[in-house]
């Protein structure tokens, strides 16, 4: 029963653009995976129907009578045997046959793809988009990462992690390849719609490709358990005509030109958002994962075991690159460490934001 | 329990096959003389992979001697002799697939082979 | 097993043979069976220890063959042949005991204890220059010279050192224990021809911690 | 024996019996008898399946909601490293062997007790031993690295706890070589004259099988385990990749025993299907050297595929290839098992009671279990469907529901051997269904969310997975409710229950001649057998 109702279901749903089993499909390999995927589901259905029918017709047609029945001596038929060992062997081949044929789509990049690294870290995605030069000019790369506070603000709600991270953005109708690595731990890149996932691994590079032919809007998952908010570690696929992603990649590649230029606070700002420091610090008193960060500098901070702690300059600095050093009372130790991702001009320029705070 | 082809007086005993001295003498002996020759043999400054292949086979004919005479393999029940293949076996087959899967990193795709050292995870966060 | 009582359900049999066995033949070849068995899982054991060698080798060739040097060979090669020897010695116990000769077992265990304690002690010599010159596993490497010149995880292989030479250490200590209560035992005179299989089985385990070290020796120490 | 006793009822003139022979609580915790320790593991592993299962419940409350709002993040990693840790190392690896296999082999084999009466008991304690790491972690704040302690994340978590955790499953390990061991030396050196290799019964042939496994993969996880331990108290770094190690490389050495682990869970369900399907149907079963001998080959295969929980780890695409041939080679002995079984109800005597129902509920189960199995093997679909809720709908179909499913068919099987009381068939059978709806209700939705993309191991999900977690969380509540009437009316049994038969099932296996429950040493007599365990012909013929 349980199963039968999902079966009719998916005959409905197949009707329906096939969606019952899996999400829309949106790249170019995503086809040929749901093929595959529809021809082990209707092989084992079938199987399973067969299976199944014959088990409860036997079960109530040779359902006991009498304590004294007695049954005849089948001790097993080779050539039945042989055909339920063998048959199936076939059908087995060929889905390993399908399986192997897109897993070689899927795992060699086309030669003329887009490159993004992308970096996975607890517990968010860093996207870097290589330098170019454009029209003579040489434009440098540029990081795309970090939450919207101000969309952070919905406190509980799923939608919220995965609309407020930053988006990785890539042109339609062009292959793109990431390479990735983890800075910390295992991560997963999954992209259901596109069928598209490898794990993040700290210390190798692993890659994924993909080319998504429409322009649209994908979920993507970390599906690699990372510690305590792996749910929460969600962001988007924004893949944009050719004309509009070429538009905003030099917008992007212009403004990290001017930013190149930025000291003290305002290069601090640019990166508490830009680094993703907004998912967890707040700017307005309340408590998030970590504690809030206005108004902290100079004041006394309790720390957990005890000890309290004037916030100073070399407090801040330690904070950001040993975060695991001297966690305040009543926040979790979960802060990432920044040692070696932060140049001095950039630890400087938090600690001057932190300091310019109300 | 049986014997049926050992060296010297060999007979049927309650305590099993027993090995005459001379024959645990001789494979003392040898073992000995393979330690030396394998100690040898890593002066001779062989590169390698020819270094590893010698120095493994002495250690696979020292083991087998071990194997045969001190632990009485040669003369011991049949299925014993199995379990013991038996497990080298599954030991091979842990070595083999593992080391496929080392060895063949970056055959198909270039970027994923590399190992990164640690390193350059250090150049790569800077 | 063999102090459980017999004389359970009407046959008279020795005191040392278990009441659910029928008879000696069935009670000494499960024991060896069972022993094989437990070596089995032994091998399988030691067998994690040689991927982490060999994947740890394959991932850095260059310092493998660096940091082995920093190895004693001349130790290696004693502490082979002390191991070795005791391996014979422990075979001509076994063999004293299916002769049931009790004073000969007692006497070549003590010979194999000897020579385990022996293997320990060098062992000890080797591990403390190597503690006292920072050639260390993991985090406590601390080698200034192979530090400075290689920086390709260096620690790595005194990890491995470290872990498979402790392993196979730990089984040494626990080799001294069961032939130390081998040798009390055929002191009290317990072992006969037909019952010598808690004899044998310690001497197959014996020779599978020699058997180990017999790899552990070349793949450590010689191989360049 | 005299043959007249064979069906004879009531208890052997003495009326003395394994449960009543010796009294007190040390002649129990430290008793030799096979019998003994078998029920004591099925005590111990059933309480530690209430406390897995209570985590369970407490996970899929969690989830009836998309927000993270019950329990927080920490918590919930927590509880279900904790459900898994307890449900593999402390519930599904002993569930079947430890306590029906300790309990049934020596009966089958028609032997006084296994070969090494001690180091069984060793065995038990040293389970107990082991379980009391993992309940220290519990009691202490729990882990939260997942069962799998992949590394870096196990390695480079700073709670102290992942190493009693670490330590606990280290030597639950022991636990389980040892009576692995035990048993095979049992089966090889221990059978009654005329237990011929051929006539051992199929549940002797997977216990065999598992007990293989158990002793050639159970070592590799010890030695991983320990170097992890040092990876954490040292930093030898084998694994860690800040200190030159593969994180990848950890998942080989956990996958080579964890994978060969499923097999030492659901080998001895499909023994217990062998069992009791033929029982029940009073039929030979189909195909005896067919089944056998897929036993073995699914515990021989079953070592060179792990690398299929593998496939988008950043293992090299050849090696994927390999492992998902491979990977295919093993559905096939599994197939014939499903259709001999099926095969045997072909024009059987069927008793719809309580085991027979658990057993067809089982095939069902298992039948989907193993299907989906399909689409994890099959490498395109399982870079879509890894690490999803298709992947935990799968495994709990195959591990939680087959084991469990088998467990408690066997569990009704034998209770009137194991215990001498009958239970309620009536109350037995509405159960039943009420387990079987609640148990497809609650796994059957999360193959959909999987396949739609919902990843595993998550605190909040979106909105739109939201229908499947809600069926799923009130199946989970329905099969919940099942396995406490299920332990009550088992429970009451033994205290009003009617006194079982020697052979309440007319079955032909040798542990069906003795008393139930059975006397001190197992039979009153010398055990000959001169017909097979199926051979209800010839069990007829020497009982009229």
């Amino acid at each position: 029963m349980s199963m039968l109702l999902p079966l009719l279901a998916a005959g409905v749903a197949r009707a329906d653009g096939g969606q019952f089993w899996m999400p829309k499909a949106a790249s170019t390999y995503a086809q040929q995976v749901d093929d595959v995927f529809y021809f082990i589901y209707f092989t084992d259905a079938a199987f399973f129907v067969v299976l199944m029918a014959a088990m409860i017709i036997m079960a109530v047609k040779y359902k006991r009578r009498s304590e004294d029945d007695t049954t005849p001596v089948i001790k097993g038929n080779h050539t039945l045997e042989l055909v339920w060992s063998v048959f199936p062997t076939f059908l087995l081949v060929a889905m390993f046959w399908l399986g192997f044929r897109g897993w070689i789509n899927m795992s060699v990049p086309p030669a003329d793809s887009m490159e993004i690294r992308v970096i996975g870290q607890k517990w968010n995605w860093t996207y870097q988009y290589p330098a170019a030069s454009v029209n003579g000019q040489e434009l440098p790369g540029f990081e795309v990462a970090g939450a919207d506070e101000a969309c952070m603000q919905r406190i509980g709600d799923p939608t919220r992690d995965i609309e407020c991270n930053a988006p990785i953005v890539v042109p339609a109708g062009k292959p793109v390849k990431l390479v990735m690595n983890s800075r910390d731990v295992l991560h997963s890149f999954f992209i259901p719609d596109f069928r598209a996932k490898k794990d993040v691994v700290p210390g190798r590079y692993t890659q994924l490709w993909f080319e998504a032919p429409e322009p649209g809007e994908h979920n993507v998952f970390c599906t690699e358990y990372c510690g305590d908010r792996h749910g929460y570690m969600y962001s988007k696929v924004k893949v944009l005509p050719q004309a509009e992603f070429d538009a905003w990649i030099t917008e992007q590649r212009e403004k990290a030109k001017a930013s190149g230029a930025l000291t003290g606070a305002a290069l601090g700002e640019q990166l508490f958002a830009s680094k993703g420091c907004a998912g967890c610090h707040k700017l307005d008193g309340s408590r998030l994962v970590g504690p809030p960060l206005n108004a902290k500098f100079g004041t006394q901070e309790n720390l957990e075991g005890g000890a309290t702690v004037t916030i100073d300059e070399g407090y801040l600095r330690e904070s950001i690159l040993v975060p695991g050093a001297k966690v305040v009372a009543g926040y979790p130790p979960s802060m990432p460490p920044y040692q070696g991702q932060l140049n001095d001009a950039q630890v400087e320029g938090l600690v001057e934001y932190i300091k310019s705070l109300k | 329990m049986s014997s049926s082809h050992a060296i010297g007086h060999d007979h049927e005993h309650a305590g099993g096959h027993i090995t005459p001295l001379p024959v645990y003498f001789a494979v003392y002996g040898a073992l000995l003389v393979l330690t030396v020759v394998t100690v040898a043999v890593s002066y001779m400054g062989l590169p390698p992979l020819q270094s590893i292949t010698v120095a493994m086979l002495v250690a696979m004919v020292k083991a087998t001697l071990v194997g045969a005479w001190f632990m009485h393999l040669k003369y011991d029940a049949k299925f014993n002799v199995f379990t013991f293949l038996a497990a080298l076996w599954f030991m091979a087959s842990f070595f083999v697939f593992t080391f496929y899967d080392l060895a063949s990193r970056g055959m198909v795709n270039e970027v994923t082979g590399q190992h990164v050292l640690h390193k350059d995870m250090d150049e790569q966060k800077k | 097993m063999s102090t459980a009582a017999g004389a359970d359900h009407g046959h008279a049999h020795p005191w040392y043979q278990a009441h659910h066995f029928k008879n000696m033949e069935q009670q000494n070849a499960a024991n060896k069976f069972g022993m094989w068995l437990f070596l089995v899982q032994e091998l399988l054991f030691f067998a994690g220890l040689f991927m982490a060698y060999a994947s740890m080798r394959f991932f850095y060739p260059g310092t493998w063959l660096e940091a082995a040097e920093q190895l004693d060979k001349v130790m290696g090669a004693v502490n082979t042949i002390v191991l070795l020897t005791s391996s014979l010695t422990m075979a001509l116990g076994v063999r004293a005991a299916q002769l049931g000769n009790n004073g000969q077992v007692a006497a070549w265990c003590a010979a194999t204890l000897a020579g385990a304690y022996g293997f320990l002690v060098i062992k000890y010599l080797e591990y403390s220059h190597k503690i006292h010159v920072g050639l260390l596993p993991g985090k406590w490497f601390d080698f200034k010279e192979l530090t400075q010149t290689n920086t390709d995880a260096p620690q790595l292989f005194f990890s491995v050192y470290f872990m498979m030479t402790g392993v196979h250490g730990l089984h040494v200590v626990i080799g001294i224990g069961v032939i130390f209560w081998i040798m009390l035992r055929a002191l009290r005179k317990d072992f006969s021809p037909e019952n010598y299989s808690a004899v044998e089985n310690v001497g197959l385990y014996w020779h599978l911690v020699d058997l180990i070290w017999i790899f552990l020796f070349p793949l450590l120490y010689l191989v360049r | 024996m005299s043959t007249s006793t064979l069906d004879g009822v009531g208890h052997g003139a003495s009326g003395t019996n394994y449960l009543n022979a010796k009294k007190g609580l040390m002649s129990w915790l430290f008793t030799i008898d096979h019998k003994r320790i078998g029920v004591m593991y099925l005590a111990t592993v059933l309480t530690f399946f209430l406390a897995g299962g209570l985590f369970a419940l407490a996970i899929r409350t969690e989830l009836a909601t998309p927000a993270g709002d019950i329990f927080s993040a920490a918590v919930y990693n927590k509880l279900f490293t904790l459900h898994g840790a307890i449900m593999v190392f402390l519930v599904l690896v002993p569930a079947i062997p430890a306590t029906l296999g300790n309990f049934l082999l020596p009966l089958q084999l028609g032997t006084i007790d296994v070969a090494f009466p001690k180091l069984n008991l060793l065995s038990f304690h040293i389970y107990v031993f082991g379980s009391l790491f993992l309940l220290y972690t519990l009691v202490t704040g729990g882990v939260d690295t997942g069962w799998t302690f992949y590394t870096p994340y196990s390695s480079s978590s700073a709670d102290g706890n992942v190493v009693a955790a670490l330590t606990g499953a280290f030597i639950l390990g022991f636990s389980s070589i040892l009576t692995g061991l035990n048993f095979i030396v049992t089966v090889h050196k221990m059978r009654a004259p005329g237990v011929t290799w051929l006539r051992m019964p199929l549940f002797v042939w997977a216990i065999y099988a598992t007990s293989v496994i158990q002793v050639l993969a159970t070592p590799v996880i010890a030695i991983t385990l320990f170097l992890l331990i040092f990876e954490k108290i040292v930093g030898i770094g084998i694994f860690d990749p800040a200190l030159g190690g593969d994180p990848v490389l950890f998942q080989h050495f956990f996958w080579f025993y964890s994978h060969p682990v499923v097999y030492v869970m659901v080998l001895p369900a499909f023994g217990v299907m062998s069992e009791t399907i033929t029982v029940h149907s009073r039929k030979h079963i189909f195909g005896y050297t067919a089944i056998a001998a897929s036993s073995v080959a699914i515990a021989a295969v079953g070592f060179i595929i792990w690398g299929h929980h593998m496939f988008v780890s950043g293992q090299s695409e050849l090696s994927g290839t390999v492992f998902s041939l491979l990977t295919f080679a093993v559905a096939i002995p599994t197939a014939i098992k499903l259709c001999s079984w099926i095969a045997t109800l072909y024009k059987g005597s069927i008793q719809w009671n309580t085991p027979m129902l658990y057993s067809l509920g089982f095939l069902w189960i298992f039948a989907i279990g193993g299907l989906t199995g399909l689409f994890l093997a099959t490498l395109a679909t399982d870079v879509h469907l890894h690490d999803t809720y298709f992947v935990v709908a799968h495994f709990h179909y195959v591990m939680m529901g087959g084991v469990l499913f088998a467990l408690v068919a066997g569990m009704h099987h034998w209770w009137p051997k194991i215990t001498g009381k009958m239970y309620n068939d009536t109350i037995g059978r509405v159960t039943f269904v009420l387990s079987f709806i609640g148990y497809n209700l609650t796994f059957f939705p999360q193959f959909v969310a999987g396949s739609q993309g919902m990843p595993r191991r998550y605190h909040q999900y979106l909105p739109e997975f939201e229908m499947w977690n809600q069926l799923s969380t009130l199946g989970s509540y329905l099969f919940g409710l099942s396995l406490f009437i299920i332990l009550g009316y088992l429970l009451q049994s033994l205290f009003s229950g009617k006194a079982a038969p020697r052979n309440p099932w007319g079955a032909a296996s040798l542990e069906w001649r003795t008393q139930s429950p059975p006397v001190e040493h197992n039979f009153e007599g010398d055990v000959v057998c001169t017909y097979g365990p199926y051979d209800y012909e010839a069990h007829r013929a020497l009982k009229s």
